[in-house]
């Protein structure tokens, strides 16, 4: 019997966490109206909890936990995985869906007299959908179950973007929608040639069994290549910008924050957990490109757009771009991809905190000020300042400046380049640091300078302060233990010691 | 060549075909056809997978047959949300370009929380 | 280390960092900035206890950073803190400048102190950031376009710098995977580290843009001119010897190193004569002192090239004293153009002997702490060529500052107001402490006595009066040099900029065009392609 | 050349030649019009594969539901909505496109032909399992679903759900809670009304013998769902009867039915039999039959739904 393939203890956990937001669907279906949002903010601390217990539980073990579903071993059956990469953004999610759950509170309720609005309804079940997504995506084991999952977030997070029903959203939802597909369909393929060559979907099983041979390397190249397009790796961004640009601000923050890790999650399960041997220097190299010219490209852009959320969804085009510099920093059994590993992980965990908060605030000022354009800011840090703090500690983490998780994850990614000896990764590293520091400048400079603004409405100190903790995470990562890069070792094959 | 695989071969076909009409046809709906072109030709694949798993008895494997009508199914829901979005584009601003140089915003001033 | 310099260590940091918490609560803000010339006290205290103390450092737990205090760090920590003191206290003794200035201050203030005492290379990074950064508020963000373009290369050099720094940093710690973060123990194996010379270049020219070597020099006149008096002192004063204490922590200088140590001194002495050039042609004693401050931090890198060349590790100490020295005299200076500005009077009598001979020392002038530092700096400068060249810099110097002493009541308008009253009452104090404390602190490096030597009296006597002299004669033959704008070579990087700036819609048409579908599509389709090819062809 | 062979051949060049068609007809109905008759053909190609579970689901869906749904589609949509020529691709990037998309088609050829023999196979394992002491189910295909991927199954019907909160949620806000638009005519035709009146029951019979049947022979819930679905969206044709609000409780439940069942026995699994999703033996093939009915219920709820739309209100944005 292979290793993982049994239930081991603790396993039942991960089934609880896949089913808690799959019941508060569900519940959130039938019992309509205000119950949607009852069912998710009772549900999100539950999560929460889940979450952390599957980490601890890790933690504990040393070694990643399984459930066999219904008792019933891989090749046959499924099995729910969790080491230590999936705890981490386990609890990540847990985190984030919960802030955003209650952030949205004030702009999703069900009015008093009315028993179930369009807006409310949907969302609280499309987000919890999200939530339910990700949790499989990142605790599931086999292929298949994996492109399900995946359908559940594209089928959640489409109609995220165009919730308000303004012609321009579903214009973006649909080309996303669009997009996605096809990037589902390659995936698929992949699948189907995974199972023809092995006879198995199971990510332990098949690593033991994948070699170098063409039909892996069509299928993976194949699977890959629709995960780019779901991630929106330049030059697959089309759908990014105008999507996350026109959401809602809670919606934005989970899909620029959570739903593109979701399928950058299983490009890294594919090459570092089913083809950790496969000498893939040359596709790693591939993605180090796309991703150096989406740090660069997306960067600059973000330089010019004239509103602020559209400034944070190019970010997002560019901070995708740094996870990809994984691959080449981290593929094979040296020492210094454990550092090129961290480096990843680290990327997606403050890109996912800081981002969200950007988003959170950014939802804040324009519902404050009326409108986002950069450039009517002035002075408007006066009049908001708990936004535009969280606004600046955003973008310190954004460009990568201490102490935050942003700069840890430059920090290992340029140590890994020098230590490997690959020297010209950090050239995208560092310029895309440079750009960013531009267009945060951009926003802080005006906002912080002298002028008089006038507010539609008044600032909304909780809702502020949601965000405020969001990005406080985001810096605290900056201050992560040595254990948690062990911790985020756990279940990685190929794992070399990491140096002290 | 057995009949699987050359149905497989046919799923190739489809997949290229698709994946041309996706890339070139502009009407969203037309867009969406040819999505089930490539999706159906990768359920061919994946029915070859199972034909040539017959086995014990059987005359297939039949976890790949069951991946391809969960595959089917959400290939429709896909199919499904995609249609009313079209249709609500339509409904709301009588277009259904997807192209953005098509949709000249009036101003900067939309801007939404 | 005892206890006591231990707790102190701690509280270096901690007192400006709690003044920094309580400054989030909108209540206690007022009082904070105002209560935040205290939080040096603890800084200056664990400076001076340990002036001559052995290196020893403190591990904070939780946080992962290491503290370390030796002597360099002491002494330039020391008067760095007396600086902050006295400018925090005189700027709130009377008003009580907005929120964002004093945040601003307090986060400089932090890092300034932080990078004296940092012993990681993260909580030095950190620290490092501090004090170049937020600095940017305090001049930067009033509605007025000179001061907004100063700003905007401030913070572009600043930001440049520390992307040079962290990629060296990152070389350095790869370069001594078995080290740890302890900026000791990854400097001691830097001499055998492939990537050796790769690291020091990045971290010279991480360094010398902080210290405003050329060719990236632009940004400090701008930033010294548009600068309030009492932020410009405590920038030029405290604020550039980050970079001094940067390059003691990271300059290998117990082993020589030629290539890289004679690489410095030459950037070192060209900023020197640049400095000393340029600041002839301006008119404006704010931006002449900013020049002066090139040209002396040209020195002071000049020197550390030739210790490195040579292996010196003592220099280290030495140039510290010399930093402190430029430290005491060059933030000084900046508040006495603003007291003298203020009271309006035109100088004469003893306040012109006191600005002179303060002035005057940084060229060495006997009897003041400048001679202590050119005498600290000397062993150095012991080859031919760098004696020659060393005195030559001090006759350049002397001439320079006597050039400032005759632009002294051509100071800006704002300058008076800038300038907080206190300092205005008490200018000649200031003045008096900065040529004589240098004289407390020099036991640290050396015996007192040598400098009052005749041969070292000469040697410092002599530039002086040959630089002086020159003004003059420059006056009688009334050869004027054309002012060069402030910020001189700093255009050609305007204008790199704006050029670079003009790829944006040619960029934004790319990406247009790329976001459409059948390219998007294609470009999808070839991306299949490219992975496969790619993994295919390392078979 | 047998003549199997052969009609396997022409088979294979049908399709593809409808495929074809569907891409490159000029008007948008005529495509949607081949890609139904491509549906039907699709299902001779699966029937070839002795994958009939396969050509029911790929008939009843893949061509007719998903072509009801376009069909209608289409004919709503006005051609002058979309601004063709100016989103037309350059002939050199049309070519791209096309040498791009013909590679990979023959690289996916040349996988499929370099696929290991033999081929590897759970099928014993599966063949075994379905047999054996814990289902007894007579269709393996049942058993993967119900049994071993019950997982995956669940999640799809999650899907669906979602896709129909998807789609309602693109309606206007104004009509959220009305029923969406009718199917047909206000005033069908006869013949219409008289073809709802026949066939919605007798299809309705084999939908569900198509269900019962599918725990031993080809057919199952998708299937007999899929089927019922197109019985009622005849019937609605005919205007037999009326889609219901979307804010009825009963809908509401319906669509969920199957998923909240497989889920709530999935749970008891964890108590009873040891382990989350397991059936206790005695039970296993009882409660896969009762999970199997309710989701009938759901799909053929949820498909309806999806081909129906969003909510309709007149005069509603």
């Amino acid at each position: 019997m292979i290793d993982g393939a049994e239930t081991t203890q603790g396993g039942d956990l991960l089934v609880l966490a896949v089913l808690l937001p799959v019941a508060g669907i569900i519940f959130s279906f039938v019992l309509g109206g205000r119950y949607a949002e009852r069912v998710s903010i009772c549900l999100a601390p539950l999560g929460l909890v889940l979450a952390c217990a599957v980490a601890a539980a890790v933690a504990h073990a040393g070694k990643p936990l399984a459930y066999a579903i219904g008792g019933l071993p891989p090749p046959l059956g499924i099995v729910l995985r969790a080491d230590g990469i999936s705890a981490t953004m386990l609890v990540a999610v847990a985190i984030i869906v919960s802030a955003a759950f209650l952030y949205a509170r004030a702009k999703f309720d069900t009015p008093e007299r009315i028993k179930e609005t369009r807006s409310a309804l949907t969302f609280w079940i499309l987000l919890q959908a999200v939530w339910a997504g990700l949790t499989i995506i990142v605790l599931g084991g086999d292929l298949f179950s994996l492109y399900v999952a995946l359908e559940v977030m594209t089928f959640a997070a489409v109609p995220l973007v165009c919730i308000d029903g303004r012609p321009e959203t579903l214009v973006a939802a649909l080309r996303y929608l669009l997009f996605a597909l096809v990037g589902s369909i390659c995936y698929l393929l992949g699948v189907a040639l995974f199972y023809g060559s092995y006879g198995t979907l199971d990510i332990a099983l098949l690593a033991q069994k994948a070699g170098p041979n063409l039909v892996v390397w069509v299928a993976a190249s194949l699977m890959t290549a629709g995960l780019l397009a779901k991630t929106a790796l330049f030059p697959l961004h089309l759908w990014l910008p105008p999507a996350h640009a026109n959401a809602p601000a809670a919606a934005s923050a989970i899909l620029s924050g959570l739903v593109v890790k979701g399928s950058f999650f299983l490009t890294l399960r594919i090459w570092f957990f089913i083809l950790p041997t496969l000498p893939a220097v040359g596709p790693s190299t591939v993605l180090g490109v796309l991703g150096s010219a989406a740090i660069l490209v997306g960067s600059a852009l973000a330089l010019r757009q004239p509103r602020l959320k559209l400034l944070i969804a190019y970010s997002t085009v560019a901070q995708i771009g740094y996870l990809f510099l994984v691959f080449p920093l981290a593929t094979g059994a040296h020492v210094w991809s454990a550092i090129g590993w961290s480096a990843g992980v680290m990327q997606v965990l403050a890109h996912a905190f800081a981002k969200a908060a950007m988003f959170f605030s950014a939802g804040l000022l324009a519902e404050s000020l009326g409108h986002d354009n950069i450039g009517q800011l002035k002075g408007a840090a006066r009049a908001l300042p708990l936004t535009f703090v969280t606004l600046g500690l955003g973008g310190l983490s954004l460009m990568g400046l201490p102490p935050s998780g942003g700069f840890s994850a430059k920090w290992l990614m340029l140590r890994a380049s020098v230590a490997s000896g690959q020297w010209i990764w950090s050239a995208p590293v560092l310029v895309g640091g440079l750009l960013a520091a531009g267009y945060v400048y951009r926003i802080l400079t005006p906002a912080l300078g002298d002028g008089e603004i006038t507010l539609k409405s008044p600032p909304q100190r909780g809702r502020e302060v949601i965000a405020l903790a969001l990005v406080l995470i985001a810096l605290a990562l900056g201050f992560m233990p040595p254990g948690f890069f062990d911790f985020i070792e756990i279940g990685r094959p190929l794992a070399a010691g990491r140096p002290a | 060549m057995t009949p699987a695989v050359l149905a497989a071969l046919v799923g190739a076909a489809l997949v290229g075909l698709g994946l041309y009409g996706l890339i070139v046809h502009p009407h969203p709906l037309r867009k969406l056809l040819a999505f089930n072109l490539v999706g159906s030709g990768a359920f061919l694949v994946f029915g070859m997978v199972a034909r040539r798993g017959a086995a014990a008895g059987l005359a297939f494997d039949p976890v790949p047959q069951a991946m391809v009508i969960t595959g089917i199914v959400v290939a429709f829901a896909a199919s499904a949300l995609a249609v009313a979005l079209v249709l609500r584009l339509f409904a709301t601003s009588g277009r259904v370009d997807l192209d953005p140089r098509v949709w000249t915003r009036p101003d900067d001033d939309s801007s939404t929380s | 280390m005892s206890a006591l310099s231990s707790a102190l260590l701690v509280a270096t940091l901690a007192a400006p960092l709690a003044l920094l918490a309580a400054c989030c609560i909108a209540r206690w803000r007022t009082s904070a900035l105002a209560l935040q010339w205290l939080a040096p006290i603890p800084g200056f205290c664990v400076g001076v206890l340990n002036l001559t103390a052995a290196p020893s450092s403190v591990d904070l737990p939780v946080l992962g950073f290491t503290l370390r205090l030796d002597p360099p760090g002491a002494l330039l920590l020391a008067v760095a803190a007396l600086l902050w003191i006295v400018a925090s206290a005189a700027v709130w003794r009377d008003r009580s400048p907005d929120a964002r200035f004093g945040v601003s201050w307090l986060l400089t203030m932090t890092g300034s102190l932080g990078v004296f005492v940092a012993g990681d290379l993260v909580s030095f990074y950190l620290s490092y950031a501090l004090v170049s950064i937020p600095a940017y508020g305090l001049f930067a963000l009033a509605d007025d376009a000179a001061r907004k373009r100063a700003g905007a290369i401030y913070m572009a050099f600043a930001i440049f710098g520390e992307a040079v720094l962290l990629l060296a940093f990152a070389a350095l710690a790869a370069g001594a995977p078995q080290a740890g973060a302890r900026i000791a123990d990854i400097v001691a194996a830097l001499p055998d580290s492939p990537w050796r010379d790769a690291t020091l270049a990045l971290l010279i020219a991480g360094f010398g843009m902080k210290l405003g070597m050329v060719p990236f020099n632009g940004w400090m006149p701008l930033n010294y001119t548009a600068a309030p008096i009492p932020a410009a002192a405590v920038l030029s004063g405290a604020g550039i010897k980050a970079g001094v204490i940067g390059l003691i922590r990271f300059l290998p200088l117990g082993t020589p190193i030629e290539a890289a140590g004679d690489a410095l001194a030459v950037l070192g002495f060209v900023s020197a004569f640049v400095g000393v050039a340029l600041g002839l042609t301006q008119r404006n004693p704010k931006s002449i002192l900013a020049y002066s401050s090139i040209s002396q931090m040209g020195v002071i890198a000049a020197a550390f090239g030739l210790a490195l060349a040579g292996g010196a590790h003592a220099a280290a100490q030495d140039l510290a004293f010399y930093g402190a020295n430029h430290m005491l005299v060059k933030s000084a200076l900046f508040l006495v153009i603003g007291a003298l500005a203020a009271k309006g009077t035109r100088l004469r009598g003893w306040p012109l002997a006191l600005v002179g001979a303060l002035a005057l020392s940084l060229a060495g002038v006997p009897f003041t702490g400048g001679a202590l530092a050119k005498l600290a700096a000397k062993p150095q400068f012991a080859g031919a060529w760098a004696s020659g060249l060393a005195t030559l810099s001090s006759i350049g110097s002397a001439w320079l500052m006597t050039h400032f002493l005759a632009h002294l009541d051509n100071s800006p308008r704002e300058a008076a107001a800038e300038t907080p009253p206190a300092i205005v009452a008490i200018w000649p104090a200031l003045a008096l402490g900065a040529i004589l404390l240098p004289w407390l602190l020099y036991s640290a490096v050396d015996d007192v006595a040598k400098a009052l030597q005749p041969a070292a009296l000469w040697d410092g006597l002599w530039p002086v009066v040959l630089g002086a002299g020159l003004v003059l004669a420059q006056r009688r033959l009334d050869w004027r040099l054309r002012e060069i704008p402030v910020g001189d070579g700093i255009v050609v990087y305007e204008a790199a900029f704006k050029r670079l700036m003009t790829l944006g819609p040619g960029l934004e048409a790319a990406d247009a065009r790329l976001r459409q579908w059948p390219t998007a599509g294609v470009l999808f389709l070839l991306t299949i392609l490219a992975l496969l090819g790619a993994g295919l062809s390392a078979r | 050349m047998s003549i199997q062979t052969f009609l396997d051949i022409a088979l294979a060049l049908l399709v593809i030649g409808v495929a074809v068609w569907t891409i490159v007809a000029r008007d948008l109905f005529v495509a949607v019009v081949a890609y139904v008759v491509y549906g039907l053909f699709l299902a001779l190609v699966w029937i070839r594969m002795y994958a009939p579970d396969v050509a029911l689901t790929e008939a009843a869906v893949g061509g007719g539901v998903t072509g009801v749904l376009l069909v209608a589609a289409g004919k709503r949509l006005d051609i002058s909505a979309i601004d063709i020529d100016r989103q037309k691709p350059s002939m050199a990037l049309a070519t791209l496109a096309a040498g791009c998309s013909i590679l990979l088609a023959g690289v996916l050829m040349i996988v499929i032909l370099s696929l290991p023999a033999p081929a590897p196979t759970l099928a014993p394992q599966a063949a075994a399992a379905a047999s054996g002491p814990g289902a007894g189910l007579g269709n393996p295909i049942t058993a993967v679903l119900m049994s071993y991927r019950s997982f995956d199954t669940m999640l799809e019907k999650v899907v669906l759900i979602l896709a129909v909160v998807g789609v309602w949620s693109v309606g206007a806000d104004q009509a959220w809670g009305a029923a969406p638009a009718p199917f047909g005519p206000d005033r069908p035709y006869d013949a219409l009304v008289f073809l709802a009146k026949a066939l919605a029951p007798v299809g309705a019979i084999i939908g569900f013998h198509i269900f019962w049947t599918g725990a031993d022979a080809p057919g199952g819930a998708f299937q007999g769902g899929a089927l019922l679905a197109a019985m009622w969206m005849v019937a609605l044709m005919g205007r037999l009867i009326e889609l219901p609000r979307i804010d009825a409780r009963w809908l509401r439940l319906a669509l969920v039915a199957g998923p909240a069942v497989f889920l709530a026995v999935g749970i008891a699994g964890a108590m009873l039999a040891g382990s989350f999703f397991a059936y206790p033996s005695a039970f296993a093939k009882p409660l896969i039959l009762s999970i199997e009915a309710f989701m009938v219920l759901s799909i053929a709820v949820a498909l309806t739904m999806l081909v129906a739309g969003p909510p309709y209100r007149k005069g509603a944005p």
